[in-house]
């Protein structure tokens, strides 16, 4: 029984991997409004045991290497071909990775007019940045001083697409490879952490 | 003193009852009008906050941050005896009605004490107004940063 | 302690480490403020409990008391020891599914009837929550004794230490990651603890004061996975969100029997106050 | 919540005559603002607020709260008395909506 729910997970995450391209192109156009057909999903209302046991199915074969009791790379799984496999689904916008849209960028960050909230992007949950908003954690470096660090641009973009491509098993989401965020608001996060007037940076 | 603040309120429902047209009746009630703090100690104390006298008599402890603005404690204390105190008044300065309580003290009371939760709607003074039997407007404040919480 | 040193480089992720706002460390007082008061709203749950477990007929007449006591006196200790097997129902049930089965078995309640699970699994709802806080007041000054003699406490223990390392959804998240691994750090200002090592369940249920409610520790395990971004095909906010897992399910009984077996020891505090 | 205007009061178990000591409540109430949208209907909630706490001991009135919708959910109040003598301590409390309750308890001082 539980060899297969493994197989099945793992199945499912080869399956989400080789999914993950045109998954990650569809979301990329922000403006596109297609209403899935309604009578596909009313025909089966699927219970809530079914619905949660697939959610958890979903695990890919990467996650499933880092659930161990240390939440790292365990042993036997080579770091190097991880994060090169990683790095291999980062997608990139066709802008560049410094999107234009600094506000937005700042509000997907954490929206200083809601006390640095944000759903999607949520970054102070972890990290401490603007000096405004008090209630930053401190799970990840602060980000302070971020754009003057003379850091690439491009890595802070791979880094928010799909940190385990930097870093496997980091606690950071890979946003970007779950469809959390499309390429382009990342590239407005971007741009926002390395904009020379942002309060990160002043 | 309590009949003026009766006669204001019932002024408040006039104000609303005539601004009642079908549809606006729920908007009406659901956005009492903003009021700063100027309007709500005038209401209240018939004062304004230049008639508030600084005290360190009065003690005010809150938590300096606020995890969460729904449920902030507040405990008043006053070093004054109890029998020249007529009422302690606490305002919010950024609430959008910044009066959130009277508490009407006696001589039974042994000691100028209260204790409660209240909201704050974001970041912003908590003041305390003791108004004593001669007259005179005994005040303190303390500010309290709310912040937001959670991994959402 | 080197695998945490890995960990926190992995966090930087090759980014050197900043000066870290000192005013910020700080521990925020407001939690410790409102403990200062003395009573919270947890207690009126306490009190309503009693009240409902001592006059809420159930269709056959019969009252909580009825079995258990005028004011569970026959239940004192016996939160300390769940969640735990029960022969009569087959399982491992946990405060509030224990509850349900005694309801629905003993009382006549039917597990079907709209009105009657409206009142039960309801937050704000009479039966479930006041019922489980007063229940579990029953054991305060007790030791926490959860054992693992049935072969389905064990089997359901060790689901539950999987799923605590599990990672999945769309955050990659486990609870294992941040209550084992990131103890001690903070989530915004809410520091984060370890429910295994730090025995916190003794102070379960808990008025938290950021949501403004009792939470029984089925309701907290379902909403952690909130955070999870669970989706079935695809994830998407608004379309596939898969937010809990179902309510006394296996699911969530194996993470706490797995948190409480943890707390062994610990005196049991009810009800907490919590952010 | 259950069942608003449902109140518990704590006093100590031991007071001495000329002690002055603390009276602790909650009351169950939700406290609503008026502000506030209900969710799924996007319908305003109306304000719905405890509005008035009197403490009594004895049929004497020792404190008056006048109180609004800025005190927080399933409201928390403390006031202080001087113990003088046995007897029964009452709260009456009333909220916007007309609801009325009434609690006592028991003081007893040596």
């Amino acid at each position: 029984m539980k060899s297969a729910v493994v197989a099945v997970a793992f199945l499912a995450g080869i399956g989400l991997l080789a999914g993950c391209q045109p998954a990650a192109q569809k979301a990329a156009a922000p403006k596109e409004k297609k209403v899935e057909p309604k009578k596909a999903e009313k025909k089966k209302k699927k219970s809530a045991t079914e619905r949660f046991r697939t959610a958890l199915a979903n695990q890919d074969k990467w996650q499933k290497a880092c659930s161990n009791p240390n939440q790292l790379v365990p042993e036997g799984i080579d770091v190097e071909t991880f994060r090169k496999e990683m790095l291999a689904t980062v997608k990139f916008p066709p802008g560049g990775v410094l999107g234009k849209d600094v506000k937005r960028g700042e509000k997907l960050f954490g929206d200083p007019k809601k006390g640095g909230r944000s759903r999607r992007g949520n970054c102070y949950a972890c990290h401490c940045g603007d000096p405004q908003i008090l209630a930053c954690g401190n799970i990840g470096p602060s980000l302070r001083g971020y754009g003057k660090r003379g850091i690439d641009p491009k890595d802070t973009y791979i880094k928010i697409y799909n940190s385990w491509a930097v870093v496997p098993c980091s606690v950071m989401p890979r946003l970007g490879y779950h469809g959390v965020l499309t390429p382009e608001e990342i590239a407005d996060i971007v741009a926002y952490m390395h904009d020379p007037n942002s309060p990160l940076n002043k | 003193m309590i009949s003026r603040r009766e006669l204001l309120k019932f002024a408040a429902v006039g104000t609303i009852a005539l601004t009642l047209v079908p549809g606006t009746l729920g908007e009406a009630l659901a956005a009492p009008k903003d009021m700063s703090l100027e309007e709500a100690l005038k209401e209240h104390l018939g004062a304004t906050l230049s008639d508030l006298k600084e005290s360190d008599l009065i003690h005010i402890k809150a938590p300096t941050i606020a995890e969460s603005g729904a449920n902030v404690p507040v405990q008043i204390s006053a070093n004054v005896p109890v029998d020249q105190v007529e009422a302690l008044y606490i305002f919010a300065d950024a609430n959008f009605n910044p009066w959130v309580t009277t508490v009407e003290f006696s001589p039974l009371n042994g000691e100028v004490f209260f204790a409660t939760r209240i909201k704050l709607a974001k970041t912003s003074k908590v003041r305390a107004v003791l108004k004593m039997k001669d007259g005179t407007l005994l005040a303190a404040a303390k500010e309290v940063k709310v912040t937001v919480g959670g991994c959402g | 302690m080197g695998k945490r040193k890995l960990l926190l480089s992995a966090l930087t992720g090759g980014v050197i480490l900043g000066a870290v706002a000192t005013a910020q460390e700080q521990v925020p007082s407001h939690l410790q403020e409102l403990l200062e008061l003395g009573m919270h709203p947890g207690h009126a749950y306490v009190d309503e409990g009693r009240e409902t477990f001592n006059t809420l007929k159930g269709p056959n007449g019969k009252t909580c008391a009825s079995c258990h006591g005028e004011d569970g006196a026959k239940l004192e200790g016996a939160y300390a020891k769940m969640p735990r097997y029960y022969t009569d129902i087959d399982r491992v049930a946990d405060l509030d599914l224990r509850i349900l089965s005694c309801m629905t078995k003993y009382m006549g309640f039917d597990p079907k009837d709209k009105k009657f699970r409206k009142e039960f699994d309801k937050w704000n709802g009479r039966y479930r929550v006041p019922l489980a806080t007063f229940v579990a007041s029953l054991s305060n000054g007790m030791e926490i004794n959860v054992k693992l003699d049935d072969p389905q406490e064990k089997e359901l223990y060790k689901k539950g230490e999987e799923l605590w390392f599990m990672r999945v959804g769309a955050r990659d998240f486990s609870c294992g990651i941040c209550h084992t691994v990131l103890t001690g750090k903070r989530i915004r200002l809410q520091g984060l603890p370890d429910p295994v090592k730090a025995k916190v369940y003794t102070h379960w249920p808990a008025y938290r004061f950021g949501s403004d409610k009792m939470w029984t520790m089925e309701d907290r395990v379902r909403s952690c996975f909130k955070a999870y971004f669970l989706y079935e095909k695809k994830w998407d906010e608004k379309k596939d969100w898969v937010k809990k897992p179902p309510p006394y399910s296996d699911w969530v009984i194996a993470l706490e029997l797995y948190m409480k077996y943890a707390a062994n020891g610990g005196v049991v505090e009810v009800p907490g106050l919590l952010r | 919540m259950a069942r608003i205007g449902r109140a518990i009061v704590r006093v100590p178990k031991r007071i001495s005559k000329g002690q002055v000591f603390k009276i602790q409540m909650v009351i169950t109430h939700p406290m609503e603002t008026g502000r506030r949208k209900d969710k799924k209907t996007g319908q305003p909630i109306p304000a719905h607020y405890i509005d008035l706490v009197e403490f009594f001991f004895n049929d004497q009135k020792i404190t008056t709260l006048r109180t609004g919708p800025a005190i927080s959910k399933n409201p928390y109040f403390a006031v202080k008395m001087k113990a003088t003598e046995s007897g029964t301590l009452i709260i009456r409390y009333k909220d916007n909506k007309g609801g009325k309750w009434e609690k006592s308890v028991k003081v007893s001082v040596s």
